[in-house]
């Protein structure tokens, strides 16, 4: 008995071990914020356009019925890393096929107009959410955040962060694969 | 000087591991010495507890009971193991001694830098006084080419924008190529420049805007390692990972003799190389400094850092010049080294470079717009 | 340390705001104070470990100012709370609900408690039995006025 | 070539503490008096080494040397003096090296101030130490090298973050790890014990100068960082229970727990495992506050960059110097004879609950910091524990520790007269309740919680008086006689008087800037006046002023009160362009009574940004400076007791005087 008592402290020591050993996997990153959406029908929303653009507004009503699932992205021209993201998201369109759809999320629309001059259009519709209270429907917890809706408006995929990189974009294209958000017989 | 302290320190080092030799035998304080001791301090200090009235006889009589048959207990404990303690073991303390420093040469000699001097940051007023000069020069040529009627000689703005460029602050470096991207003048290099302050103006990005600059540079010119190298970067970042590869790696290919830019594409090749699996190139080893700043020296400044982009700046003059001794034949680089001078204000060897331009303008024809431009700096400058 | 978090939230959001502000708070100040209340217990999202009270990122402006819109709707305060949560799930709760998976973090210290009465009186129950006074042998009683007169000297002062 | 001095006597410190860690064991198994008499030299040689390389990196620091990467990473050449040398210890590597310094400061400590320690025993604690040393070193110089070199160096530097540019943080680190890093030499000790297979009071006499001198500057530190917090960060908080507070927090309740219970094991011979076990996990909490800092494990607000290599490499020495003694523990422990008896009323008793609500505190603390990682890796659901739970769940067990504090100096050692001590609180009893019904009275409002934590505090404050007053027999003899016997007192016993009452007046300190602040945010254009506890306060305007590295917009506020000025406050929002970031700097005018606290910052709307207005803040901490002058009451108290004549009794010197049974003089 006492000499289970005297291990106790290792053994406790051994199991606080075992979580530390698994924290620091290089995968997980503790900052990251799970959703709530995942599987859920995606917040209603309506939103204007952007002033300045002819791409027309974007509400839920946008997101239902389409026939294959379709990508909301949330974009600012502030935002740095979204600049990166933008041409990654640019190719998806041009050459896969996906369909695009942009939340301008706080963003001033003179810079948000001059932004998708200079870096070029692929979204089909952009709500501008100057308010960012779309973006808490959304529960946003940054930008640049993409999600894949299914076309019945439900939630399939949630990435926070810009989709860069070759692990993010392997993540990505597994997801709108998974997804079906693709058409069939697209390139790659 | 620097390995004199080293050895000092070793032997330092060597002295405290031996010290244990020069001490005395027998002066080892054992536990039967030291526990007593403290129980005895233990001892006094019931009493004065009781002194001061804190405890009561009964209970001094107590605690004192337990300290003695603690001390009797240390001093049995003691005897059992007393009188074993040994001196041996000297040599042992030698080899340590041998040892220790070794460890520590072994681990410095790979891992540390001893011919990297310091540089204290008083010490080097020189080189900051040369970015502060570069720094006004640029203010100067701007200053100079925006107040000038005509729009200011392309030349200029092309300096401009590469010395803004190398100073880090692509945003202006953008406005100065703009300038010169817009009139009949621009040549390739131009527009390649023009790609890379784009790109770099959105951190290290090659959007739209800057591959319009590239096609039209590769349009220009279609051998402009730069503009090859970043539309390879587009790719790159395009997730065309074999594409990109292949663009830098054909391109590398069309050259038959070593140049500079080589390098950095190498680099940007066994990049791409390590990302999607493909295999490295090697280059032959070549001179190591060309003169003139090429386009590749160009796109390896967009990997340099602050510093390094300053000492850049400094050099691209005299690298100019020096250049221009071995080919005497270049009419633009006289007239680009010329408008340096102009602005650096040392209107001699302004005047003196112009002079030179005026002389291989002879072979030009007459309707050659470089003529009258050299002319009128040369009246400008009074030459 | 806390503030390097606001740098970071600086950057991802774009305007720089701070903690409650003026323009965002209720005339009623009792809806006001409930207001405060619950914000100190929601988690600004992007400021780690930081209530969205004195969170200086937007997105905590904009759920305290949704918390208040909410309490002028009606809401009580835990309907306000679940609100928030709908959308941001219980990461945003910085105190954690009583449920299955919490139930070890909120009755680990009640536990603890426990362990220490247990142990305690465990301990108390196994030494109280009175020590019998056995006084030492004459001969050991010399051996240790001895030692204590050789230590005598030790702290004399 | 200085840095180069510096990171070549880090290499031979490494080989020295590796002489260190071998010799002096081997040494005390075999009995052989040289090897263990290497260890004093080498301990400090170790010491000599390590601070030439921190000298060295220092005096990078200082000349702003930017072929040393660290300090190109950390420094800037603009930056004040004061804050070049404090940006030695501002990163990831040079905290570590000031951290190994003052691991090899402790063990030099003991080997050249521990010679009333037996030979084996010193040299077994001095190998134990050597053995941190080298994790730490090579842990350093594989992985974190402050020495690494840049050539071609850069013109300038990237500045240090401009939030620790700050008298308060450049202290707070240096002040923290001597508390945390001092555990180490105390677990050395236990870690020797249970090798030797011994403990006694001995021993705990030979540990205590280090765990107060460790307790005192832990103490210190965490008071100055949370003193930081408050002044610095702009809304007058002074804990947030984050992530990195609380690793530093719970070495100092378990540190804490083992002075006190090496009390017990130093007079009545008992406790002893408990006593080991309290050392092993005081420091083993403190190497858990390096690894969850340095590894990026928890989200937390840390400045260190995160590296899982590190995080790995930390988590091998936790686990080696952790998971070892801990196995040695459970080996040895039970082998360790049980102490001398005591009654469920005694002094022993009254220390061992307070062990044991400190030691049920600190796994709260552990078990809520942790539990989101826990049941991330369990379930994968993320989760908050903010300050909520860690109210919730610490503060009933302090107001219980509370109580236990008054009652215990009271309580005699074996067995305590229950009568006697009815008799002697039942005064103070009753005082703290008229304390606390006078504040219900007075006060008129406020939480509940807070008047319980009055009569805990009142409690306390009273109680400790009394038992000293019980001490010195004041108003029983005449004041000179009183006087006479505080004069003879041992200074530990001052010293616990004096921290306990710091307790009390921290109490105090907490109670009214929590339960009683008052707070007015408003826009305010020049000419808005506000009111708030009896102040009258003018804003005059802001202006915008150049600092040597900062841009500010300075607002200036006057303060009247009666119509009386009271003082000018000028509170200040900086911008550092070279490193991009904002400070908040308050201004506060600080009185025993309350501190009027004001910061200044841009409204977050554009719309009332542009019309000129200011958001102004202003808070009335009452009492909050007691939060501050209790902690330095604890420090103080501390350093009385570390200066007790009797934690130094030398060795035996072999008397040549008869004995006498006279009472030494004192």
């Amino acid at each position: 008995m006492k000499r289970l008592i005297a291990g106790l402290p290792f053994i406790a020591a051994v199991i606080f071990g075992v979580f530390f050993l698994w924290g620091l996997n290089p995968d997980r990153d503790p900052n990251e914020i799970p959703s709530v959406l995942i599987s859920q029908p995606a917040p209603a929303f309506d939103l204007d356009p952007v002033p300045g653009l002819e791409t027309p507004g974007l509400a839920r009503s946008d997101l239902v019925g389409n026939e294959r699932p379709v990508v909301v992205n949330v974009f600012a021209s502030w935002c740095v890393p979204c600049r990166a993201e933008h041409a990654v998201l640019t190719r998806f369109v041009e050459r896969e096929g996906m369909r695009l759809f942009g939340i301008n999320y706080k963003d001033k629309p003179e810079d948000a107009v001059k932004w998708l001059n200079d870096l070029g259009n692929p979204y089909e519709r952009i709500g501008s959410d100057l308010s960012g209270r779309t973006g808490i429907e959304w529960g946003l917890s940054g930008v640049p955040e993409t999600f894949i809706v299914d076309g019945d408006g439900t939630v399939l995929f949630r990435y926070v962060g810009p989709v860069v990189g070759p692990d993010a974009v392997e993540r990505f294209t597994q997801a709108l694969k998974q997804a079906g958000a693709l058409p069939k017989g697209a390139a790659s | 000087m620097i390995w004199g302290i080293f050895v000092l320190l070793t032997l330092v080092a060597i002295g405290i591991v031996l010290y244990p030799l020069l001490l005395s035998k027998s002066n080892t304080l054992t536990r039967g010495d030291a526990v007593p001791a403290i129980l005895a301090d233990q001892m006094r200090e019931i009493q004065r507890d009781m002194d001061r009235g804190l405890i009561s006889e009964q209970e001094a009589q107590a605690a004192r009971l337990e300290i003695k048959k603690r001390i009797l207990a240390t001093t049995r404990n003691s005897e059992e193991k007393a009188g074993s303690s040994r001196n041996g073991g000297r040599v042992t303390l030698v080899v340590a001694a041998v040892l220790a420093p070794v460890i520590a040469a072994g681990y410095y000699l790979t891992m540390g830098s001893p011919e990297v001097p310091s540089m204290a940051f008083a010490a080097r007023a020189e080189e900051r006084a040369q970015t502060d000069e570069v720094t006004a020069l640029a203010i100067q040529l701007r200053e100079r080419l925006v107040s000038d009627p005509t729009g200011g000689p392309s030349e200029g703005w092309m300096l401009l924008g590469q010395t803004y460029q190398r100073m880090g602050r692509a945003a202006d470096a953008v406005e100065a190529f703009e300038v010169v991207a817009e009139r009949e003048d621009a040549t390739s290099a131009t527009f390649s420049m023009l790609a890379e302050a784009v790109a770099v103006a959105n951190d290290g990005v090659v959007i739209p805007r800057a591959k319009l600059a590239i096609d039209r540079a590769l349009d220009l010119d279609p051998s402009n390692p730069a503009a090859t190298y970043f539309e390879s970067l587009y790719y790159f970042q395009q997730e065309e990972t074999r594409k990109a590869y292949d663009l830098l790696v054909s391109r590398l290919n069309q050259e038959e003799a070593y140049v500079p830019w080589m390098e950095t594409y190498a680099a940007q090749i066994n990049r791409i190389a390590a990302a999607a699996d493909l295999p490295v190139v090697n280059l032959p080893s070549g001179p190591t400094s060309q003169p003139g700043p090429s386009a590749a020296d160009v796109a390896a400044a967009s990997e340099m850092n602050d510093a390094d982009r300053a000492e850049f700046i400094r050099s691209m003059v005299s690298r100019l010049a020096e250049r221009l001794e071995d080919e005497p034949d270049d009419l633009d680089g006289w007239m680009r080294l010329a408008n340096a001078y102009t602005v650096l204000q040392e209107p001699d060897r302004a005047v003196e470079a112009y002079r030179k331009a005026e002389a291989l303008l002879e072979q030009q024809p007459a309707s050659d717009p470089r003529r009258a431009a050299v002319r009128a700096a040369l009246e400008r400058l009074g030459g | 340390m806390r503030q390097l978090i606001f740098a970071f939230c600086i950057g991802l959001f774009p305007f720089a705001a701070n903690a409650v502000e003026p323009d965002e708070m209720l005339t009623d100040p009792v809806l006001e104070q409930r207001a405060r209340e619950i914000s100190k217990d929601l988690r600004c999202v992007v400021c780690q470990n930081q209530d969205i009270d004195s969170s200086n990122a937007g997105v905590a402006r904009d759920l305290r100012l949704l918390v208040r819109e909410r309490l002028v709707v009606g809401d009580s305060d835990a309907e306000v709370i679940e609100y928030i949560r709908a959308r941001y799930g219980d990461y945003v709760l910085l105190k954690p609900p009583l449920e299955p998976a919490t139930y070890a973090l909120w009755f680990a210290p009640i536990a603890f408690v426990l362990i220490g009465v247990f142990v305690g009186g465990g301990l108390l129950m196994s030494r109280r039995k009175q020590e019998a006074f056995e006084d030492l042998g004459s001969e050991d009683e010399n051996t240790v006025s001895e030692i204590l007169r050789q230590n005598e000297a030790g702290d004399a002062s | 070539m200085v840095p180069e001095i510096g990171h070549f006597a880090l290499a031979l410190a490494l080989a020295l503490a590796l002489v260190q860690s071998v010799l002096p064991i081997a040494g005390a198994s075999r009995r052989n008096a040289v090897w263990m008499k290497s260890a004093q030299a080498t301990a400090i040689g170790q010491v000599l080494f390590v601070a030439i390389a921190f000298a060295a990196l220092m005096q990078a620091f200082i000349v702003s040397d930017f072929t040393v990467r660290n300090v190109v990473e950390n420094s800037h050449s603009l930056k004040p003096m004061l804050y070049k040398v404090a940006g030695t210890w501002g990163s990831h590597e040079g905290s570590l090296l000031l951290w190994i310094l003052i691991l090899a400061v402790f063990g030099a400590g003991v080997a050249w101030f521990g010679s009333n320690i037996p030979a084996e025993t010193k040299a077994r604690t001095l190998s134990v130490q050597a053995w941190i040393s080298v994790g730490f070193l090579s842990f350093l110089l594989l992985t974190s090298n402050p020495f690494e070199r840049v050539f071609p160096p850069p013109l300038d530097g990237n500045d240090l973050n401009p939030l620790l540019q700050d008298m308060g943080l450049a202290m707070h680190p240096p002040l923290l790890y001597f508390g945390y890093v001092g555990f180490s030499i105390v677990f050395s000790f236990a870690v020797a014990a249970l090798l030797e297979g011994r403990v006694d009071p001995a021993w705990a006499r030979w540990v205590r100068p280090w765990t107060l001198a460790a307790w005192v500057s832990l103490t210190a530190g965490i008071a100055l960082g949370s003193w930081w917090a408050y002044y610095e960060l702009g809304w007058g908080g002074w804990w947030f229970w984050d992530p990195v507070e609380n690793v530093s927090f719970m070495p100092w309740l378990l540190g804490t727990a083992l002075l006190h219970s090496a009390i017990v094991t130093e007079k009545r011979d008992a406790f002893k495992s408990w006593t080991i076990l309290l050392a092993i996990l005081t420091f083993s909490l403190s190497l858990l506050g390096t690894f969850i800092v340095r590894s990026g494990l928890l989200t937390s607000v840390h400045a260190f960059a995160v590296d899982p290599e590190r995080g790995l490499y930390i988590l091998g020495l936790l686990a080696v110097s952790i998971g070892g003694s801990l196995a040695l523990y459970a080996w040895r422990a039970p082998e360790m004879e049980p102490g001398g008896l005591f009654r469920p009323i005694s002094r022993e008793a009254g220390l061992l609950v307070n062990n044991l609500i400190l030691a049920a505190a600190t796994g709260t603390v552990l078990f809520g910091t942790l539990y989101p990682l826990i049941l991330e890796a369990i379930t994968g659901d993320k989760i908050s524990v903010g300050p909520p739970f860690f109210n919730a769940a610490f503060i009933p067990m302090m107001l219980a520790l509370v109580v236990f504090m008054g009652l215990g100096p009271f309580l005699s050692w074996k067995r305590a007269d229950i009568a006697g001590l009815l008799d002697r609180i039942r005064f103070v009893v009753v005082l703290a309740f008229i304390a606390a019904l006078a504040a219900w009275y007075l006060l008129n409002g406020g939480p509940i919680m807070a008047y319980l934590a009055i009569l805990g505090a009142a409690w306390l404050l009273f109680a400790t008086l009394r038992e000293w007053a019980l001490r010195i027999r004041l108003f029983e003899v005449p004041l000179a006689e009183s006087a006479r016997r505080a004069r003879n007192l041992p200074r530990a016993s001052h010293g616990m008087t004096l921290a306990h009452a710091g307790v009390a007046v921290l109490m105090m300190g907490m109670i009214g800037s929590t339960g009683w602040k008052s707070e007015e945010i408003v826009f305010a254009a020049p000419g808005t006046e506000v009111t708030i506890a009896g102040f009258d306060i003018t804003f005059e305007g802001a202006t915008q002023v150049q600092g040597p590295n900062y841009i500010a917009d300075r607002g200036t506020l006057v303060v009247r009160r009666d119509g009386e000025l009271v003082t000018t406050l000028f509170p200040e929002r900086r911008y550092y362009p070279v490193a991009e970031s904002q400070t908040t700097e308050s201004a506060i005018r600080s009185t025993l009574a309350g501190d009027l606290y004001t910061s200044i910052a841009t409204p977050a709307s554009d719309q009332v940004n542009n019309a000129g207005a200011w958001t102004l803040r202003i808070l009335y901490e009452p009492l909050v400076n007691l939060i501050w002058i209790g902690s330095i009451l604890l420090v103080i108290g501390g350093c009385l007791s570390l200066s007790d004549r009797r934690l130094r009794v030398g060795a035996p010197r072999r008397a040549k005087q008869p004995a006498s049974d006279a009472v030494p003089a004192e």
